[in-house]
């Protein structure tokens, strides 16, 4: 009886299996022919992205993006003279499945490129994968410091700074101010969450070294949902500078908390939430005086940024934002450095030329001329944005500036 | 810590142990009437206060008005649940296979709400959101305010429908010997299931309190269950007054604890509570016998 | 003779599996779902035998990577070392769990199992300077570079198919030992048991350190094949549902029960998603399983099947047990 | 099988046990000495606290105060694997077996190793199961060996239980109710099962409604009433005794 019973569990274990690898060496719907492409064929771009799950909402940004992209360039002749082709698929905003869907992307839909992920956390096993098989991987969202010290050769970030650096600009702005207008302390509140992290840190550590005194220092994780207790803290610190790392709601509840405890600082530094359109509607349009760094703004002049703001339009209705940018952006890098050396194919010879053409050269892109070093950080810096008579504009640097930057902050 | 932060950090440490009183003892009420873990407690809580901003989206109208259509609804639901999910399992293995049914349910619920109102985040944008009445220098926001109430009188209404209706005796009777209750003609089934609907009523009131003040999304259910958890445990299984009593100290201890801590190490102390009532008294603080054996 | 014969049909596809897999991405499945199996035979390690539900044993497998990774980076252990002491560490931590948690019955452990794996997770993302924090950490891999990815996959494959090997040994091993049949009479009867003399806690807790060991090798061996470790992935309430589901659907009585569910839903887990991606039903769909074996299949889907084909239900109709039957004897056991 | 003589020590004895539920005093003060190499009945109207007598002296619920003492020694308040390895047996109410074990395994369940390297010995070694044979056989169920125990009848389960209770070779027998529910032909085999362990030497404590089984079997009978006994002694003594009267009757 027992035996029988142990007997059919492994003949039932030992036929799924064996029908499982069967199944999955059949892929459902979208064989691509693998690697062999003809001259005719079009080019086939794998992506995961987080379409569900935490970072879904970005995730979906960065998918209209590149689908935009694609469409812009079929419209446009090609890649190469070829079509280009997406295969998009869902992560679930998990690490395993990330890096499992760059593994399928590559050996069984024979992609002959990639592009990167949405979140530093899903960026470093998916560029693994990519490293791994060769492949180059320019990503759209990976920003914080770390990612660009994990020894990646192939990675390049399509965006003009690391998080660290995105408030250079403001940094600058503030020392330069005269000693009686400089804030004196500051409060600092960030998501436990590198990107999130890097941007507030970037500029807490640059003032910090030019002596303004940190008073609260708060990191709370990803999913929380109070914030009055973070409030009750810096608004007994009282300080004269607010840097606020966030990713966009855990921003615009930190805020209404701190309205609702009459914290009023002469400066207010958020980065993540304020550049979402929602954000004057969430936190009831108190948004004047507010500052936010931003890779992107659809008003900026750089050439192929018209196109893009015209291309997204038409189709969306509504100007793109810093998520589909970025993707654009991505897009532009890879198509830059294919059109260069001419080829886009999986083998490594064709992918390592790819990747050393980016080491060697800058790409013009929607966010300005983009170059990186060794590690594949770009080299530029973000604007500063704030919201001025409640439109969200750039105040710094001077040379593109929309409107003069407003100091002190008017209470909120 | 200074004196005004300290207060702030009292209040709002008050404030948020209403609420968890409240879920808490829903969640004990369950475990008190079926020996059930009801996992899915603030999965429901989570999908109150969902109705609550949908409401408030479509009509503009306040979401505590949501309250009429809820409140009913999730009784019924609850005792729906309990008379055809929860009483179909074998008594034997009851309160572990009861754990899994209500956290399949807990997971549905998760999904459901995610596949029809995405993973996006919402929140109730409400003309008072943002506004706080300041005593003796400390300020209490308005909506928290609302929720700390709407918490209290469910509260005080659970204890008196518990101590001064017949129903109410039939429940503590069951709760406290189900066998007995049915010597003396109790319909103990009916009464659980009753006692079920009640509870799940008690995450309707949540959710609702939750909607006013919270941002909300359909993973957000796990940030609940935890500290709910730790705190019936606390307050010993299946003791209505001792997870209310658990609720406020804990609530208050995290709070306080925030300001030398961080928000992250002060959510541990609903864990730290948890573990060391197991370790030193495995019956809960403020619970009866009942808990002895769970 | 028909055992042996089934076991050597599991053995041979097992070895031979990577060479029939056409491509590395299907031999990392393979990986993934031999990675499952491992999880779930050792969760069934304690679920099967004493019938207490963990759903919180992603801590015990989330700690083992941890342990390992950390042993590597911070010791300069050899890996494989480090993967046993890492297990060796988790059996210690295990320890004073079980005690919190296994003195009473199961509603306790049900909720410390999951109360671990929330406040793990909590930990372990704000613990930046040990932990590596919610950057994550990255493993180093224990073969070199000129270890093709491919290869990679191939070794890892062989390695976990090995540990569930051993796991499945201990498993049958402790099946067919006293400490067995007492651990499976308090799945049946626990008072019963204890009356007859089992010492109840004693076992429960050997039953418990057992499963975190192999729990945690599963964790540790696993995070040197992946390479990163996020402590939002690691310690995540779903992997631990998806431990017990793997061995519920399987049937949490037989030995290879877990890892049969294991294939079924690491096979579901990708058809569903191939064919779902981007929605959240895949939670639902997880749930709505889980509902209907808990309701209907508690013993498991094979069980479950072997039964009805079994016309075994024939001898049942001495005497059916009847649900008040059984909830009178609990109340009377409780007074 | 080893069946100690007649010893002079006591058997079970409890001082002032005490056990109270909420408000209500389940067992109220009960001081009771069983007799040693005796069958003892404990007796009582429903709901006298017998039940919880037998629970509270074998483990299963602490008492509130008072002592227990078997063989002169104290083993109040140690848990229930304790008092069964120091060789008190126990059947429970309504009979308890563990359904999805066959009759053998149910009765291997009992086998008692001590230290490490016993307990991960197999559990179908010859001796044991040869023993646990000999006691199916004994009860008369050795034919269903392989049959799990939710399949067998109610009366062969309280058999199985007892094979079971025998099995860890317990010097004393507490018995819970062993003739209720199951037919007389069954309770005559069970009483004549009784009489030859007890001639062996094994200490019998049955909790039993079915007065004409306790009269006929038992050499020392306890009555308890409100959680205290009212009245012991013989059979006889205690069926003409007044208080026991008024106790059943309610007079």
């Amino acid at each position: 009886m027992r035996a029988t019973r142990r007997l059919t569990v492994a003949a039932i274990a030992a036929t799924t299996a064996l029908t499982l690898s069967a199944c999955l060496a059949s892929p459902e719907g979208n064989d691509q022919g693998g690697g062999s492409a003809g001259p005719d064929d079009p080019i086939v771009i794998g992506v995961s992205l987080p379409l569900t799950g935490d970072f879904a909402e970005p995730g979906k940004g960065v998918q209209r993006g590149y689908e935009a992209w694609a469409a812009y360039v079929n419209e446009n002749g090609g890649l190469l003279g070829r079509q280009v082709e997406l295969i998009i698929v869902d992560d679930q905003s998990n690490a395993d499945r990330v890096a499992s869907d760059y593994e399928r992307l590559i050996n069984q839909d024979g992609v002959d490129l990639v592009f990167g992920p949405f979140s530093t956390r899903l960026v470093v096993p998916a560029a693994q994968v990519a490293q791994d098989y060769g492949f180059l991987f320019v990503e759209p969202a990976g920003a914080a410091a770390e990612v660009f010290e994990q020894g990646f050769d192939n990675l390049f970030y399509a965006a003009p700074a690391i998080a660290d650096d995105h408030y250079d600009h403001l940094a600058d702005h503030i020392l330069a101010l005269p000693e009686d207008e400089r804030p004196k302390t500051m409060a600092v509140a960030s998501m436990d969450d590198p990107f999130a992290q890097g941007t507030a840190y970037g500029l807490r550590d640059t003032l910090a070294d030019a002596g303004v005194e940190v008073v609260e220092d708060e990191v709370y994780p990803p999913n929380t949902t109070d914030f009055s207790g973070i409030a009750a803290k810096i608004t007994d610190s009282d300080a004269d500078l607010l840097i606020v790392g966030s990713q966009y709601q855990d921003g615009v509840n930190l805020v209404v908390a701190l309205q609702q405890q009459g914290y009023q600082p002469d400066m207010a530094a958020i980065s993540g939430a304020p550049t979402n359109a929602e954000f004057p509607a969430a936190i009831g349009d108190k948004t004047e005086g507010i500052l936010a760094p931003t890779g992107y703004t659809p008003t900026a002049t750089y050439p192929s940024n018209e196109e893009f703001v015209e291309a997204y339009t038409a189709e969306h209705g509504t100007p793109p934002a810093e998520d589909e940018a970025n993707a654009w952006t991505t897009g532009q890098v890879v198509a830059a450095a294919v059109e260069a050396v001419g080829c886009a194919d999986p083998s490594p010879e064709c992918q390592q030329q790819l990747v050393d053409w980016l080491h060697e050269n800058e790409v013009e892109t929607v966010v300005g001329t983009l170059s990186w070093d060794a590690q594949g950080r770009p080299q530029s810096a973000h604007l500063i944005q704030q919201y001025v008579d409640g439109e969200i504009k750039i105040v710094l640097p001077e040379d593109v500036k929309e409107a003069d930057l407003i100091h002190p902050k008017p209470e909120w | 810590m200074t004196g005004a932060l300290f207060a702030q950090s009292l209040v709002l440490g008050i404030l948020l142990g209403g609420l968890y009183a409240l879920l808490a003892a829903g969640l004990t009420l369950y475990f008190g009437v079926m020996r059930v873990v009801m996992i899915a407690h603030s999965a429901f809580l989570i999908l109150a206060a969902y109705l609550a901003w949908f409401f408030h989206e479509r009509s503009g109208l306040d979401p505590l008005l949501s309250l009429v259509i809820t409140v009913p609804l999730f009784f019924v639901v609850g005792y729906g649940m309990q008379r055809f999910l929860v009483s179909r399992l074998r008594p034997i293995s009851l309160t572990t296979m009861s754990v899994l049914l209500t956290f399949a349910v807990a997971l549905t619920i998760e999904g459901l709400l995610g596949f029809v109102w995405t993973g996006t985040q919402r929140r109730v944008q409400l003309e008072y959101s943002g506004t706080s009445i300041e005593v003796f220098g400390v300020s209490i926001a308005v909506v928290k305010l609302i929720a700390f109430a709407l918490a209290a009188v469910s509260l005080g209404a659970l204890y008196v429908i518990l101590r001064k209706t017949s129903f109410g005796r039939a429940l503590r009777a069951t709760t406290q010997h189900p066998e007995a209750a049915r010597l003396v003609g109790i319909d103990t089934d009916r009464v659980a299931g009753l006692g079920f609907g009640l509870g799940l009523a008690t995450a309707a009131i949540g959710g609702t309190a939750l909607s006013l003040d919270y941002t909300i999304y359909p993973s957000l259910h796990w940030h609940w269950i935890g500290p709910l958890m730790a705190i019936i445990v606390v307050g010993g299984l299946g003791s209505i007054p001792g997870a209310a009593i658990a609720a406020m100290l804990l609530g208050v201890a995290a709070s306080l604890l925030q300001v030398p801590l961080g928000t992250t190490w002060a959510q541990t102390v609903f864990y730290l509570a948890l573990f060391v009532t197991l370790m030193i008294r495995p019956q809960g603080f403020f619970g009866g016998r009942l808990a002895q054996r769970f | 003779m028909a055992r042996v014969a089934g076991l050597l049909a599991l053995v041979a596809v097992v070895l031979l599996f990577p060479s029939l897999a056409a491509d590395p991405f299907i031999l990392s499945v393979g990986v993934v779902i031999l990675s499952y199996a491992v999880l779930a035979t050792s969760w069934n390690l304690v679920g099967g035998f004493t019938g207490y539900i963990s759903l919180g044993h992603a801590a015990y497998s989330g700690l083992g990577g941890y342990a390992t990774a950390l042993l590597i980076l911070r010791t300069g252990m050899d890996p494989w070392l480090a993967l046993i002491a890492g297990g060796l560490i988790v059996a210690a931590i295990a320890i004073p769990v079980g005690i919190a948690s296994l003195r009473v019955r199961g509603a306790s452990f049900v909720i410390t199992s999951i109360a671990l794996v929330l406040i793990l997770q909590l930990t372990f993302q704000s613990w930046h300077t040990f932990t590596g924090g919610s950057n994550g950490l990255r493993v180093p891999r224990p073969f070199g570079t000129e270890v093709l990815r491919p290869e990679q996959h191939e070794r890892f494959f062989y390695l976990h198919a090995v540990l569930l090997a051993l796991a499945l040994l201990t498993w049958w091993l402790i099946e067919r030992s006293r400490l067995g049949a007492g651990l499976k009479a308090i799945r049946e009867d626990e008072d019963k048991a204890q009356a007859l003399g089992v010492p109840t806690f004693a076992y429960k807790l050997t039953a418990l350190v057992i499963s975190a060991f192999f729990t945690a090798l599963g964790g540790g061996l696993y995070a040197l094949w992946f390479g990163y470790l996020d402590p939002i992935f690691q310690f995540s309430i779903l992997v631990g549902t998806y431990m017990v589901l793997m061995a519920l659907l399987g049937g949490v009585r037989s030995l290879f029960g877990p890892l049969l569910g294991a294939v079924v839903v690491g096979y579901a887990v990708e058809v569903f998603k191939s064919q779902y991606g981007d929605t959240q039903l895949h939670l639902v769909a997880t749930g709505v399983l889980l509902g209907l074996v808990v309701l209907f299949m508690p013993d498991g889907v094979i069980p479950a099947l072997s039964s009805l084909l079994n016309r075994r239900r024939g001898a049942a109709s001495i005497r059916e047990v009847s649900a008040e039957e059984l909830a009178k004897q609990r109340e009377e056991a409780a007074r | 099988m080893t069946t100690p003589a007649h010893s002079p020590t006591h058997s079970l004895t409890t001082e002032g046990l005490t056990k109270s539920f909420g408000g209500v005093r389940a067992i109220d003060g009960a001081s009771v000495a069983f007799h040693e190499g005796e069958i003892n009945a404990l007796i009582g109207p429903n709901g006298s606290g017998k039940t919880t007598f037998f629970n509270c002296v074998t483990g299963m619920i602490r008492p509130d105060a008072g002592t227990v003492s078997y063989q002169d020694r104290d083993v109040t308040g140690l848990p229930p694997h304790r008092i069964a390895r120091s060789g008190i047996g126990r059947s429970f109410q309504l009979c308890r077996v563990f359904p999805r074990l066959t009759v053998l395994e149910n009765v291997l369940v009992a086998v008692q190793p001590h230290g490490l390297l016993q307990r991960l010995r197999g559990s179908r070694n010859p001796a044991d199961v040869g023993r646990a044979r000999e006691l199916l056989a004994r009860v008369g169920i050795d034919h269903l060996e392989h049959a799990e125990a939710r399949d067998i009848s109610y009366g062969q389960q309280k058999l199985l239980e007892l094979a079971g209770v025998l099995m860890g070779d317990p010097h004393t027998i507490m018995l819970d109710e062993p003739a209720g529910g199951v037919n007389p032909a069954l309770v005559d085999r069970i009483a004549d099962l009784v009489r030859e362990l007890n001639a062996e030497g094994r200490t019998f404590i049955i909790v039993e409604h079915n007065m004409e089984l306790v009269m006929g079997l038992s050499d020392h009978v306890v009555v308890f009433d409100r959680g205290r006994p009212i009245a012991q002694g013989t059979p006889a003594v205690v069926q003409d005794d007044p208080l026991v009267l008024e106790a059943y009757l309610g007079v």
